[in-house]
């Protein structure tokens, strides 16, 4: 199963890489991807989920993507008010939030949001907490800055991976 | 805890697939795109040079061990010396001496394919294990202390 | 088409613009490493996605979205090791900050040091 | 002739760390300094004004192409000297990495154990 | 184009000084890696592309071996009177080296316009000879094949030496 | 003219990048510069893809998108004073 | 595509797909039985051998690599200088292997010492047969970087701290080479010897031409030793294993710095005064500080490596000159050092083995325990210090009389001042080493094991003959030699075939 799906992906991407449909190049892909599998067969896909095939999932990562879109823009824009503001106004520092996902995956996807929406970055994760660099710390309360930086995609990304 | 942190270890399983296929990529379209057996060889040692970074030494050496490493690397090279004798055979040293094909396809340009797969086995394997060799290397032996033997 | 795809480019490289300011005015290595990998992904994201646009979807678009999806996994991976490695090689943070808990946490024994 | 003497002088302060600096390490950066430059030097040799790449797309004008594109071979000599300078470095590091071990320093005024 | 051609060159001459000069190792390989990359932009810049990406993965490898090669953080050496002799001898070089090449680039053909005596062959006549579109390829696995056994040849004799020297125990 | 507009923008965020090389102040500031720099030249690879295109620049994006990362994770993990194999 | 009344010799391919095949297979034969690296190797060296004696007196051939013609493809040259050379290199590395087979079973992985050392020799057979500067430049790096390996091969603090310092001045004058390399191609638009030398031969020298010819001087110069860039020989040469040693000073100086140099300034250039003056100032000073160097040494490996200086002067100074005598001398004053340095390095290969030391003060009274190895050390000895019956006498006696001829007084006197040093510093080392009253740790020292001994025998019965048979080696092998620099034309138009 976990070979399989490392396949597919591999000669998905490799299809997409050489965008043809040449035989030739469909045979070197299918042999290419063999290699690749079986250098990596352990690793593209560590546990898989229960029902990896659940079209739900799809649907989930689907709206994710838009969500995720919009917050990255509304990062963006954030920074760029903070660059260019004459004075700089930032007010930094590192604070833990709680995350309920368990899954390494998910944990991980939820920590690389993090980084790259709104003033936040993931410095590091150590079990259910993880660390956040902020650029404007807005409140000093745990449980209130858990809501802020996490809870945008912790729901989204429960669906999705786990 | 061997490796680095979570974040780093999941996004090189992910990634460590992709290097490896891209790898393939760019030694097989060698002669058609720009890259060719050396860089298509340097990306596969990056790729697994990846691997020991996030998660330490002994998963990249169960993939690929040190003995069979040695091995692979003089097989490449001498996959590549092979075609040229083969080609001094059919007359010159290094001649090109396969059919040519048609330009743009897969499947043309003689030995080159040949020659880029055989490249790029060589210094793929040969940079992992200068790699392996130079990150394992430690010196914690004091004075007094021999090192163990080996051949 | 082509016309959408310019835009996208045009914005993405404002975004790269930015970014780039932010490495240059802000204080210290966190800050930088904040502004810097957010715009310039996007921007580079952006500039990316604007490809398919600009030229249809054939063998330089589908590249060009494949390279985003590396960049939106790599690049925010990479700035959290650098923010990781260089907190733990003794960076400190810009004196204006308020509050370190993962310095508290290291001190404190609840992080591993070696790990 | 302005790019070459760019090259030139990333030449010499390869040389000149290469001479001057006691450090092992900063030999070992000269030594790849100098590689760069020389490859820098190749590639801006074969160049042509308004040059295309020496690769052929489909559709392309054989006649043309040749009539456009810069120069190829110095590139295939400079793919050689990339991979030769490697191959240096790596070795040189290897050196490196065993003088630190038997010396514990990496200043070259306390390894002269040999009189020149 | 020439405009930013010549700005990274002289960004990259600033790098590899401050890659010689700078007191932090850590910091000199870093100079050094990002005088790497920019070289990786230029032979972009000067229609290269098939070095551009050996430069760019070259240029990662090497990083990583210089890293590994960090074994200390600082440049603790202390420089005698007898190494102002050294920079005194390698000045003078450097002035007359600059000279004579300065004279040298003059009578080469200026910059953008190669002469092409054997390439404009290889351009003419290398698709109908070898069906390679890549002629960099052609040249470096065809008319030059022999050389690039020898690129081969090098990187397996200096890995073998590296690793022959990093061997445990050199005698028994 | 819209090119000349695009690689001189590109050109001044590199350029801004480089500044932050030359003037450090630690080491971990000037691998920010380098990771940026990459990210930079994917972008640039791409315009000029499609300036010229060709579709073998997208293949030194990728090379870029993925190494870049590399090198940045090699240093990360020297700046956490450990050794490349633990 | 065959050139009639061009001589094609289909076997010259070989002599670098023989030992770069044999370096590739011995790190995977050696997992089979761990005595086969040392069959191979021997067998590999052996047939490099047999395959360069045919080659002599054939006459000059040519091979097309790949069959494209030269100023398009790389081609490969034998003439006579490379013929000479051919033979040098696999005599002295012949000799190297058999003498590895008992002298390296000190060290560790000797699988991977034969793999360097077959890639060393490849090297150096590619630099001699190559008619392409760039190809010239990468074989260059096979042969040095290897050598470098090899030098530091014993891992112990003095050798890696030695090949070190070799390596950076070897990676110095790569970077000189190749940048010549760059500037040459830039003005002429070739790479292919024969091809840069027509065009310079039409076009006249030009600054550029001057720049490169400069460039050239500096990195050959560095890999040979020449006086001002002689600092890392006489680290680098005792520091390496015995066989290492022979090879390095017997032929690798000559192959990649001595042959190159020629090589490039008569047959590229086209030789002309100011270059043959450098010559002569360079060889006139390698003769007189190596030789002062080495008459204070009581190391004894150090000694010879600073003898390899001076006497590579004698080589520059004849070459310099620029008479058919002078290059005659020069040429066999080259095929003489290389067997009697290698024997002398071997020599003081099989004392450290069985002795145990370097030092010529602990050393004395070897010849009553190990005949063999004193009789050959006697013997080079002689031979490097010119008494008459050996070799080295006649083609010092060449140099003397080729400088008196062309009234370069100074040059004769100082060749004849160095001989007479040079016969001191070795009635030194007999004096010290050979005979006289055995010294402590020499009391219960045994011969050579065999294989050392025919090694031995081998090179000093070279010695011997070669001042005896010069009548027949002048028409083989040196006069096609000296003619190859004499006429450069000759060459043109072998390779190109007009």
């Amino acid at each position: 199963m976990k070979v399989f799906v490392t396949y597919l992906a591999a000669f998905v991407v490799w299809l997409l890489l050489t965008w043809s449909l040449d035989p030739q190049e469909v045979l070197a892909g299918l042999a290419v991807s063999a290699l690749a599998t079986y250098l990596t067969r352990d690793l593209l896909v560590e546990l898989p989920p229960s029902k990896p095939f659940h079209p739900k999932r799809y649907l989930w990562f689907l709206y994710y993507i838009p969500v995720f879109f919009w917050h990255m823009l509304r990062a963006n824009l954030d920074v760029a008010y903070r660059v260019l503001h004459p004075e700089v106004p930032i007010r930094p520092g590192i604070v833990k939030v709680r995350t309920n996902l368990k899954r390494d995956i998910s944990k991980t996807m939820l920590a690389n949001s993090i980084t790259l929406t709104p003033g936040t970055l993931t410095v590091d994760v150590v079990g259910d907490f993880l660390y956040v660099h902020w650029i404007n710390v807005r409140t000093d309360d745990p449980e209130e800055q858990t809501r802020i930086i996490v809870r945008r995609f912790e729901r989204i990304l429960k669906e999705v991976f786990e | 805890m061997k490796g680095m942190s979570l974040i780093v270890r999941t996004i090189a399983r992910v990634v460590t697939t992709f290097i490896i296929l891209y790898s393939a990529y760019i030694v097989v379209y060698g002669h058609i795109t720009p890259g060719g057996g050396f860089p298509g060889g340097v990306i596969l040692a990056l790729g697994i040079m990846l691997l020991m970074l996030a998660f330490g030494k002994d998963l990249p050496l169960r993939k690929l061990p040190e003995g069979r490493a040695s091995v692979l690397d003089c097989l490449g090279a001498l996959g590549f010396w092979a075609i040229a004798l083969l080609g001094f055979t059919a007359g010159y040293f290094f001649l090109n001496f396969l059919g040519k094909g048609e330009p743009f396809r897969l499947v043309s340009a003689g030995t080159m394919p040949l020659s880029n797969i055989f490249i790029g086995i060589k210094v793929g394997v040969s940079l992992f294990a200068v790699l392996t060799a130079l990150s394992v290397y430690r010196r914690f032996y004091p004075p007094g202390e021999e090192p163990p033997e080996e051949d | 088409m082509s016309e959408i795809g310019i835009a996208l480019i045009s914005v993405g490289l404002a975004f790269d613009l930015f970014g780039c300011i932010g490495l240059v005015r802000l204080p210290d290595i966190y800050n930088r490493l904040q502004a810097a990998t957010k715009c310039v992904t996007l921007g580079t994201c952006m500039i990316l996605i604007g490809v398919p646009f600009y030229t249809g979807l054939n063998a330089i678009g589908v590249k060009a979205l494949i390279c985003a999806v590396f960049i939106l996994l790599t690049s925010p991976t990479g700035a959290h090791a650098l923010a990781r490695g260089s907190h733990r090689s003794g960076v400190p943070l810009w004196e204006g900050s308020v509050g370190d808990k993962y310095k508290e946490d290291k001190e404190g024994g609840v992080v591993e040091e070696g790990a | 002739m302005i790019p070459y003497l760019f090259a030139t002088a990333m030449l010499l302060i390869g040389l000149y760390a290469i001479v001057a600096r006691r450090n092992l390490i900063k030999i070992v950066i000269g030594v790849a300094i100098t590689e760069y430059a020389v490859n820098l030097f190749l590639i801006l040799l074969g160049y042509r004004a308004g040059g295309i790449p020496p690769i052929l797309s489909k559709g392309m004008d054989l006649n043309k192409f040749a009539a456009n594109s810069v120069d190829p071979l110095p590139q295939a000599l400079t793919v050689t000297s990339i991979v030769i300078g490697l191959g240096v470095i790596a070795l040189l590091v290897a050196l490196v990495l065993r003088l630190y071990e038997k010396y514990g320093t990496l200043d070259e005024s306390e390894i002269k154990r040999l009189k020149g | 184009m020439e405009v930013l051609l010549y700005a990274l060159l002289g960004f990259m001459v600033v790098g590899c000084i401050i890659a010689v000069e700078i007191k932090d190792l850590l910091s000199a390989v870093v100079s050094v890696g990002i005088v790497g990359i920019c070289l990786s932009v230029v032979f972009l810049f000067l229609g290269a592309p098939d070095i551009a990406i050996v430069q760019v993965v070259v240029e990662t490898l090497c990083l990583i071996i210089l890293l590994r090669a960090t074994v200390q953080r600082d440049d603790t050496t202390i420089y005698k009177y007898i190494e102002s002799f050294a920079v005194a001898t390698i000045l003078i070089f450097s002035g007359v080296f600059m000279v004579l090449a300065y004279r040298a680039f003059k009578d080469l053909p200026s910059f953008g316009h190669p002469l092409m005596t054997v390439s404009q062959e290889y351009l003419r006549e290398g698709l109908a000879k070898t069906k390679a579109v890549n002629f960099v390829t052609s040249v470096l696995l065809d008319f030059r094949a022999y050389d690039t056994l020898g690129e081969a040849t090098v990187l397996f004799v200096s890995i073998l030496g590296a690793i022959a020297v990093l061997r445990r125990r050199g005698r028994r | 003219m819209m090119w000349w507009i695009f690689f001189s923008v590109l050109a001044l965020s590199g350029l801004l990048c480089l500044y932050r090389v030359g003037a450090g102040p630690t080491p971990p500031d000037r691998t920010v510069a380098i990771d940026i720099f990459g990210t930079l030249v994917v972008g640039f690879c791409a315009l000029l893809g499609i300036m010229e295109g060709r579709d073998f620049f997208l293949n030194i994006a990728i090379a870029w998108a993925l190494l870049s990362f590399l090198g940045t994770v090699a240093l990360a993990k020297y700046l956490e004073g450990r050794g490349f194999d633990e | 595509m065959m050139n009639e009344g061009l001589h094609m010799n289909q076997a010259l391919p070989l002599f670098v797909a023989i030992p770069l095949g044999a370096a590739f297979l011995i790190p995977i034969l050696v997992r089979v039985w761990r005595r086969l690296p040392d069959i191979v190797g021997n067998l590999s060296t052996l047939s490099l051998l047999v395959m360069s004696l045919t080659l002599v007196g054939k006459g000059p051939s040519t091979y097309y690599m790949g069959g494209w013609r030269p100023p398009l493809g790389i081609n490969l040259v034998a003439d006579g200088l490379s013929v000479l050379l051919l033979v040098v290199v696999s005599l002295v590395a012949f000799c190297a292997t058999l003498f590895s087979i008992p002298y390296m079973e000190r060290y560790t992985s000797k699988s991977r010492y034969y793999s360097l050392f077959m890639l060393m020799v490849a090297g150096m057979n590619g630099v001699v047969l190559t008619g392409d500067m760039f190809n010239l430049y990468v074989f260059l790096e096979i042969a040095s970087i290897a050598s470098y390996a090899l030098v530091a091969f014993g891992t112990e603090a003095e050798e890696l701290e030695a090949s070190f310092k070799y390596m950076i001045m070897g990676c110095v004058a790569s970077t000189f080479v190749l940048f010549g390399v760059g500037v040459l191609y830039g003005k002429t638009g070739t790479l292919n010897m024969a091809h840069l030398a027509k065009i310079i031969d039409e076009n006249g020298m030009s600054p550029a031409i001057w720049f490169a010819a400069a460039l050239f001087l500096m990195g050959f110069g560095l890999k040979a030793a020449m006086v001002p860039f002689h600092a890392w020989l006489p680290d680098a040469h005792p520091s390496a294993p015995a066989p290492i040693s022979a090879m390095l000073s017997g032929v690798l100086i000559k192959s990649l710095g001595i042959y190159s140099l020629a090589r490039v300034s008569y047959i590229v250039f086209g030789m002309s005064k100011p270059i043959s003056t450098i010559f002569m100032v360079l060889g006139g000073l390698s003769m007189i500080v190596g030789v002062l160097l080495a008459v204070g040494q009581w190391d004894m490996k150090r000694l010879f490596a600073y003898h390899s200086i001076s006497q590579m002067g004698y080589v520059m100074l004849g070459l310099g000159l620029g008479t058919p005598l002078g290059i005659l001398g020069g040429v066999f004053h080259l095929l003489n050092h290389s067997a009697f340095k290698s024997c002398l390095f071997l020599c003081s290969g099989a004392i450290e083995h069985e002795v145990g030391t370097r030092e010529l003060k602990k050393m004395g009274g070897l010849w009553r325990r190990m005949p063999v190895t004193s009789t050959s050390c006697v013997i080079s000895s002689l031979s490097i210090s010119g008494v008459p019956p050996f070799n080295g006498f006649w083609s010092k006696l060449i140099i003397i009389v080729a400088a008196i001829q062309a009234r370069h007084y100074v040059a004769a006197t100082i060749a004849v001042v160095v001989a007479f040093l040079t016969l001191t510093s070795f009635t030194k080392v007999m004096r010290y080493a050979i005979f006289g009253s055995p010294a402590a740790e020499s009391q219960k020292v045994k011969e050579a094991p065999a294989l050392m001994g025919v090694a031995l025998i081998l090179l000093a019965l070279c010695c011997t003959s070669f001042g005896l048979l010069y009548p027949v080696l002048k028409p083989l092998l040196l006069g096609p030699a000296t003619d190859v620099l004499l006429r450069a034309g000759d060459y043109i138009s072998l390779v190109l075939g007009g």
